[in-house]
């Protein structure tokens, strides 16, 4: 099936990694983080990308997240499984609460609004030291297990992850090819007319911010498992600002993009910690010179790029391509 | 012969920088001294960093990295509390001796069997800072903090030893690591009835509250904790900081320790190379220092890189002189420093002086 | 208690100046490009830290001198970076040049760290460190020429996009780049000059707060938050705006910081900007939006 | 009954009055003209008739129900669909999936079950692309389906925005200048695309520019100026209408009805 | 014979991505002329008037004007030099003042302040709601009342050649009956016009010449008159 041709490529890479690198630090931990990292930007892109609704707070949602699960698991003595729909329902309801009201906002006040809840949110983590160990974080959070299957090796969690990863990519890529994936971009083209097609843009915006906050919730509630740590500095705005530049660095309105981006940033700076003190500007410069030369994302960048060498290689008398529809590229 | 590693993970770039700096350069000069001298066991000291910038999330997968990837033998870093405190687990359960170079008693109270520190714990700092007060009388404090890990934590212990020394508390104030203006805080203190004011903070939050306390024209007495144990304090504060009180390691002052101090020429050694390479000494530094020498120590001591051994050997740490003091440990003190290894300093004439 | 509530008002208006400074710098390069430029913060360090930088040691130049030259080095910092980063990204749009302008702060930021390692710095007040009372109040002489710095640079850049020409092509910029290049603007050179203003005003704002506030490789990233804070609260773009915006914020948290909790202060700014937003969208200056369909 | 009522209906904008008591019906089934001088409120009205703009006073009846505090969506949802004068397309997709933004309100799955992708999905998908094509087809698009929108004309757009307004099957019809842009050729097709449309049962207000069009295609015709009602009846009698023809058409043109 | 043009263009091309718009497009003005341009939606008039101004690269053949090249010259130097175009679509500056819009288009202009102020009292006289409104801001006017904005901006840049994108689109009939007055005005007062217009009609009507386009090529140019009497455009454009 061609729609979801790209996921089973993702899943082929995903399962075929570990096999070709095992126990590679590269793989395991690195991608884990990835895999997360790559979860919460396909997210952050159902409502910036497509519904064209940018949100500088999307940390303080995967915080949450954790925290319910860290919380609840470590200082009430919960089951995980229960925690995390506990956590998810919070977060849930919370998202539902604000939204209405921020999204109300638009362009830049948008993104002050949702960059002051997330450090609103951050700011109650630090503080609420009783309930969440504060700046020191809050530890020994057990790890999942199902049906006796126990997630304790970092193999383990690279399958959990991965497969997780298919699943939001699934779905996102299922929700752009709806009727409700339609009304997103189309609000995201025009508000007015998205209106004068009977979608009601209020409620679909906070239908995407609140799957969006779902999407994080559940990210982080198995961020907090996978780490057995949380501390309020993985929640920080300056994440949530990551969280973006992931997304737009891919290519906005591309769920692959995102996963490209957030697979990028999180290995950069991996790669680049053997410059150390040169690390900071060259990972800026790095991020700036990706934006210069392919300001529509690296995703679709790369793509034209390869279509372009493509066609020059191919002779000339073949037909000319046909126009891609750069929206499409789901 | 094949090299001894030492992994290490340290905030040297973010807000926690001014730990994690000094803290680097010293394990990259003294290592670098070793090899030059020999290395230990005929064995050269090889060291593996990464920089956290102060993110405890980083700090847990480059903790995995050091073990897993670069196999190292021994782990002395963390300069935070929180990227102590999130590794221990993997630590733990990687069975890798790990020295932490974080302030917080949490690393060591309950004891781990893979974790010690060496630098004071801030419970200590403020048990310093009440003893002092004790003496002169004092029995109302107004406590401020910095909303950091550092200063949490300190406000945590400030208030939990308080009544040990029949002290109350009579103000709580807080700020960001970031702010630039302290005043409202210290004008509800002012209208306290406290008798002196405590701050536990690093960074430029202490130098501020030191500059208002002193526009507002308050005369109290003023506490600050080891967090600005370093001469950049004094430079940032000016004027304002005379007549301020710190607990700090003797590093600070060694020169006007008595020949006899066993940790004097320790302290020495360590200043001149680091003063002579990088410009002024900090007490973080020092026990990255300490962390570095127990470690090896250890190793030398054990034969073997065996990391089981190596840990059995730093538990056995007896007498050693370092930066912070003098350490004992033992199966139930991963620390092995008293209160006696510091000392309160009070700043007079822009230079520390010793409180007797 | 009328003692404390001065005091609190003379901080918040010491501290939201600054805001106001930080901000007034966004609302240049927005007024020309809808662009936050996310390294307005590191404008207000690098002026700082070279201002620092060249008054520094026996053989530095007097205050003044240094003053001017840090605040060239951070306009030809901010002309480069308009030239160098934004003008080649072609077709890009408002977000991709935010991202570029989050590239480039975190490059501005790590070169600093190089050029001045990671140590604190502090600048001499301008006119002494002795408190000036104000009733039962203090105030510093540096926090005067805080204020004072702010209201004549917000008058300038008020005055110069409501009455010169240049300011009115700036405007025309960013509301439609087609039709400014169609009646005559050259629009890169305003956009340079723009973000050559813009980097000079923050300039300005890092040397006249870095005697009270201290300057490192990353004061930027705060005062830049409370600067952005401090222009939306006030109305994007609208200079007066920024300044009252950052007067407001300032005055929130030092009034919530002695009278309700300093733990909670920034939270409680933050909660009181979501309100304000929430009953006016567009800031407490700023105009709504004027496309019609 | 009347399929629309508008009564006393009146707005400012900070003073100015753009609408001032207006009132009129118009009747099923029908092609009905708005036409005045610029600035007359044409748009205005529209907006207030869409939900977009709330009047200060007034009331508009659309099938016996109140539209006055509605919002869009709830407007559309009554039956009333509408083309823009300053063109809002969807500008991030391609045509065809602009027009299917138009089905919105003919289908009906939701978030949740478009995420898990549960098979009356697929069914409805090929239902709406279907509806979508037909209404392409009925605005002689068929050549543009496939292009991004944001490579189309100035043209183009104007009727790739009236078959999406079609594809979501008003009972009313509102266009906004839908010749502006077209050459008199193209007019004479948009003529017939509006009589088509209204062959089909969907009533058509129309606002329009170009008095060709309207004379020719209109059962009846409204002239507002300055907001107000100026007349209002068959289009022989507007074009004889002296008053209109000083403050809106000009003497020297006689339009074929 | 390309000397006394004063706008000369030779086959000009222009592409969107890999799509070509422009399939060498060759045309001239002659100075005084007032050339009509008409075609169908999507022939390529706005994409040839862009690439004129220079704010839609040419991606081959050359623009010269008035002598000189100018096929590549930035699009605020080209105005400088003479050319103003009235762009498709309005393009006002939404947030600034209507007055703001119209001294904006005399910015290449603005040292000659008399000369500005006796051009900005004739555009309010030729549009007298412009001068109501000159205070309100121009995102708020009305379509056609935007459409005037637009014609007396371009007129205060003082143009030598004017390209006017459908001047009269939107435009209630009386107004496009004035539109056209004022062209033909502007023309014998010596400005050069280069008008693109879909009321075909009226427009062959005023003009002194005509091109067809079709697909972006010039697929047929002769006097207006003969165009008007020339049965395929009267088939393809007029609406017969
Ligand atoms: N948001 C607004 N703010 C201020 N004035 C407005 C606003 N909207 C409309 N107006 C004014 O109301 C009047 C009516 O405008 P409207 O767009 O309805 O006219 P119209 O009849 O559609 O004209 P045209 O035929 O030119 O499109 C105009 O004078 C316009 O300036
Ligand atoms: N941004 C774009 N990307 C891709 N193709 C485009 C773009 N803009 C225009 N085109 C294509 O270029 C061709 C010429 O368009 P242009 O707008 O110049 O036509 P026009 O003659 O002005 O038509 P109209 O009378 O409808 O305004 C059309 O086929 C159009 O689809
Ligand atoms: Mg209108
Ligand atoms: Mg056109």
């Amino acid at each position: 099936m061609k729609r979801l041709s790209g996921l089973f490529l993702l899943a082929v890479a995903i399962v075929v990694l570990p096999i070709i690198f095992p126990d590679n630090y590269f793989v395991t931990v690195v991608g884990v983080s990835a895999g997360l990292h790559a979860i919460l930007a396909v997210s952050l892109n159902l409502l910036m990308g497509y519904a064209g609704q940018i949100s500088l707070g999307h940390a303080a949602f995967f915080g949450i997240g954790a925290y319910s699960s860290a919380i609840l698991t470590t200082r009430y003595g919960w089951n995980p499984w229960p925690s995390l729909l506990v956590g998810l329902a919070f977060t849930g309801t919370l998202a539902y609460i604000v939204a209405r009201p921020i999204l109300k906002l638009k362009g830049h006040y948008l993104a002050m609004a949702t960059l002051g809840l997330g450090i609103i949110v951050h700011i109650f983590i630090v503080q609420l030291g009783w309930l969440t160990g504060g700046p020191d974080g809050l530890g020994g959070i057990p790890t999942l297990s199902l049906f006796g299957w126990t997630v304790d090796s970092d193999e383990r969690w690279y399958m959990v992850i991965g497969g997780l990863l298919l699943l939001v990519v699934w779905l996102a890529l299922n929700i752009i090819d709806s009727r409700s994936g339609r009304a997103l971009r189309a609000l995201h083209g025009s508000e007015v007319a998205a209106e004068m097609m009977g979608i009601n843009t209020a409620a679909t915006k906070t239908g995407v911010f609140v799957l969006a906050a779902l999407i994080a919730a559940l990210a982080g509630s198995v961020f907090a498992h996978q780490q057995a740590f949380v501390s309020p500095d993985s929640f920080s705005f300056a994440f949530s600002i990551e969280l973006v530049t992931m997304v737009v660095l891919g290519g906005m309105a591309s769920t692959y993009g995102a996963v490209l981006g957030a697979i990028i940033l999180t290995f950069l700076p991996e790669l680049l910690v053997v410059f150390e003190d040169y690390e900071v500007m060259i990972f800026g410069a790095i991020l700036m010179g990706m934006m210069i030369f392919l300001p529509q994302g690296l995703f679709v960048g790369l793509l034209e790029l390869l279509r372009k060498l493509i066609r020059r290689s191919r002779p000339a008398n073949l037909s000319t391509p046909q126009k891609e529809d750069p929206h499409g590229a789901a | 012969a094949e090299p001894i590693r030492i992994g290490t993970f340290l905030s040297v770039t973010g807000p926690a920088s001014f730990l994690g700096d000094p803290e680097l350069k010293t394990l990259q000069m003294y290592i670098e001294n070793i090899n030059a001298k020999g290395g230990v066991d005929g064995r050269p000291v090889e060291l593996v960093h990464y920089d956290t910038g102060g993110n405890a999330k980083e700090a847990v997968n480059f903790a995995k990295r050091l073990i897993q990837k670069d196999k190292v033998d021994v782990i002395v870093g963390g300069s935070t509390s929180g990227s102590s405190l999130s590794v221990m687990p993997l630590v733990e359960r990687a069975k890798i001796p790990f020295i932490s170079l974080a302030g917080s008693i949490k690393i060591i109270d309950p004891v781990q069997k893979w974790t010690f520190k060496t630098p004071h714990t801030d419970r200590m700092a403020a048990q310093k800072i009440y003893e002092d007060m004790q003496k002169r009388g004092i029995t109302k404090v107004a406590l401020i903090s910095g909303n950091g890990g550092f200063g949490k934590s300190g406000r945590a212990q400030s208030l939990a030893m308080a009544p040990n020394y029949d002290i109350e508390i009579v103000a709580d104030e807080q700020y960001g690591a970031k702010d630039t203006d302290m005043t409202a805080q210290l004008t509800k203190i002012r209208d306290t009835d406290a008798q002196a004011i405590l701050n536990f903070g690093f960074g430029s939050g202490p130098a501020i509250v030191t500059k208002n306390v002193r526009q507002l024209g308050i005369t109290l007495p003023l506490y600050q904790s080891h967090g600005v144990a370093s001469k950049k304090f004094i430079e940032l504060a000016g004027d304002a900081a005379e007549g301020v009180r710190l607990p700090a390691a003797a590093l600070l002052v060694a020169e006007k320790l008595p020949q006899s101090d066993p940790q004097r020429p320790v302290l020495l050694g360590y200043k001149n190379l680091y003063e002579g390479k990088y410009g002024d000494v900090s007490t973080f530094g020092g026990h990255a220092y300490d962390g570095l020498m127990i470690a090896l120590e250890a190793i030398d001591r054990a034969d073997s890189t065996d990391k089981a051994k190596v840990r059995d050997e730093i538990e056995k740490t007896t007498n050693f002189p370092g930066t912070g003091g003098v350490f004992t440990m033992s199966p139930t003190d991963h620390l092995g420093l008293g209160l006696d290894a510091f000392q309160m300093l009070e700043i007079k004439n822009g230079d520390w002086t010793i409180v007797n | 208690m009328f003692d404390q509530i001065l005091q609190f008002l003379l901080t918040g208006i010491t501290v939201g100046s600054t805001y106001a400074l930080v901000g007034l710098g966004f609302a240049i390069i927005y007024n020309a490009s809808d662009v936050v430029n996310f390294s307005q913060g590191e404008f207000v360090m690098i002026g700082a830290m070279s201002a620092v930088a060249l008054s520094a040691g026996d053989s530095g130049l007097p205050l003044w001198a240094a003053a001017l030259g840090a605040v060239l080095i951070t306009t030809l910092v901010g002309m480069a970076l308009q030239r160098f980063a934004i003008a080649p990204a072609r077709g890009a749009s408002v977000v991709t040049t935010i991202i570029i302008t989050i590239g480039a702060s975190i490059f501005l930021r790590g070169v600093a760290l190089l050029v001045w390692g990671k140590d604190l710095f502090a600048l001499p007040p301008f006119s002494g460190d002795a408190p000036i009372q104000v009733g039962n109040a203090t105030v510093l002489p540096q926090s005067l020429w805080v204020m004072g710095g702010a209201a004549v640079l917000v008058f300038g850049a008020q005055h110069f996009f409501t009455h010169t020409t240049l300011g009115k092509a700036i405007l025309a910029c960013s509301c439609n780049k087609t039709a400014a290049h169609l009646v005559g603007i050259n629009v890169s050179i305003m956009l340079l000059v723009a973000y050559g203003l813009s980097a000079a005003l923050g300039a300005m704002a890092g040397i006249l707060v870095a005697p009270i506030t201290f300057a490192s490789y990353d004061t930027g990233v705060m005062l830049g938050l409370k600067g952005f804070s401090a222009a939306i609260l006030g109305g994007m773009g609208n200079p007066m705006g920024a300044v009252a915006g950052g007067l407001l914020l300032g005055l929130i948290e030092s009034l919530s910081a002695g009278l309700i909790s300093s733990g909670y202060k920034d939270a409680i700014g933050f909660i009181i900007l979501l309100l304000v937003l929430f009953f006016r969208p567009s800031g407490l200056f700023g105009k709504a939006s004027v496309e019609r369909v | 009954m009347a399929l629309l009522e508008v009564q006393d209906l009146t707005i400012s904008f900070g003073g100015v009055t753009a609408i001032a008591d207006l009132h009129f019906e118009v009747p099923e089934s029908q092609v009905y003209a708005v036409i005045g001088p610029n600035g007359a409120g044409k748009t205005t009205l529209f907006n207030m008739l869409s939900g977009i703009y709330r009047p200060n006073e007034g009331s508009i009846r659309f099938q016996g129900q109140e539209i006055v505090g509605r919002r869009p969506h709830q407007v559309a949802r009554m039956g009333i669909s509408r083309t823009f004068q300053n063109l809002q397309m969807f500008f991030n997709m391609s045509v065809l999936d602009n027009v299917k933004v138009g089905c919105h309100l003919r289908t009906h799955s939701r978030l949740w079950s478009a995420a898990l992708r549960l098979p009356n999905i697929r069914r409805e998908e090929r239902q709406a692309e279907e509806w979508a094509r037909e209404a392409l087809v009925f605005c002689g698009l068929e050549a543009y389906i496939d292009q991004p929108a944001d490579a189309l004309s100035y043209g183009v757009l104007k009727r790739v925005e009236i078959a999406r307004a079609l594809a979501a099957r008003p009972r009313l019809l509102l266009m906004d200048e839908p010749a502006a842009g077209l050459n008199d050729t193209e007019t004479v097709e948009m003529r017939e695309l509006i009589r088509r449309i209204s062959q089909t049962g969907v009533s058509v207000l129309l606002v329009e520019h170009n008095m060709g069009l309207v004379m020719q295609v209109s059962d009846r015709i409204l002239v507002i100026d300055y907001g107000s009602r100026l007349a209002e009846g068959l289009p022989q009698e507007i074009q004889n209408n002296p008053k209109v023809i000083e403050a809106y058409l000009g003497g020297e043109v006689q339009y074929a009805v | 014979m390309p000397s006394e043009a004063l706008l000369q263009v030779t086959e000009l091309t222009a592409h969107y991505g890999p799509i070509q718009a422009l399939h060498g497009i060759s045309l001239e003005v002659k100075p005084g002329e007032l050339v009509a341009m008409v075609g169908a939606n999507g022939a390529g008039k706005t994409t040839l008037l862009h690439t004129l101004s220079n704010v839609h690269k040419a991606s081959g053949g050359s623009v010269i004007f008035d002598g000189q090249e100018i096929t590549r010259t930035a699009p605020h130097k080209i105005v400088q030099a003479g050319i103003c175009h009235i762009p498709e679509g309005r393009q006002v500056f939404a947030p600034l003042s209507v007055e703001d819009n119209l001294l904006l288009g005399s910015f290449t202009r603005r040292k000659e302040k008399a000369w500005v102020a006796e051009e900005l009292e004739r555009i309010y006289q030729l549009f007298p709601i412009l001068q109501e409104k000159r205070r309100q801001a121009a995102g708020t006017l009305s379509g056609g009342q935007q459409q005037m904005l637009a014609m007396g901006r371009a007129l205060l840049g003082r143009p030598k050649l004017l390209l006017l994108d459908e001047p009269s689109m939107g435009l209630a009939p009386l107004l496009v009956a004035e539109i056209f007055r004022v062209v033909r005005e502007l023309n014998e007062q010596g400005v050069t016009i280069l008008l693109v217009e879909q009321n075909a009609k009226a427009a062959l009507g005023i003009a002194d010449r005509g091109y067809v386009l079709e697909t972006g090529r010039v697929v047929l140019s002769a006097a207006a008159d003969e165009l008007l009497a020339d049965e395929a455009v009267q088939k393809a454009y007029l609406g017969h």
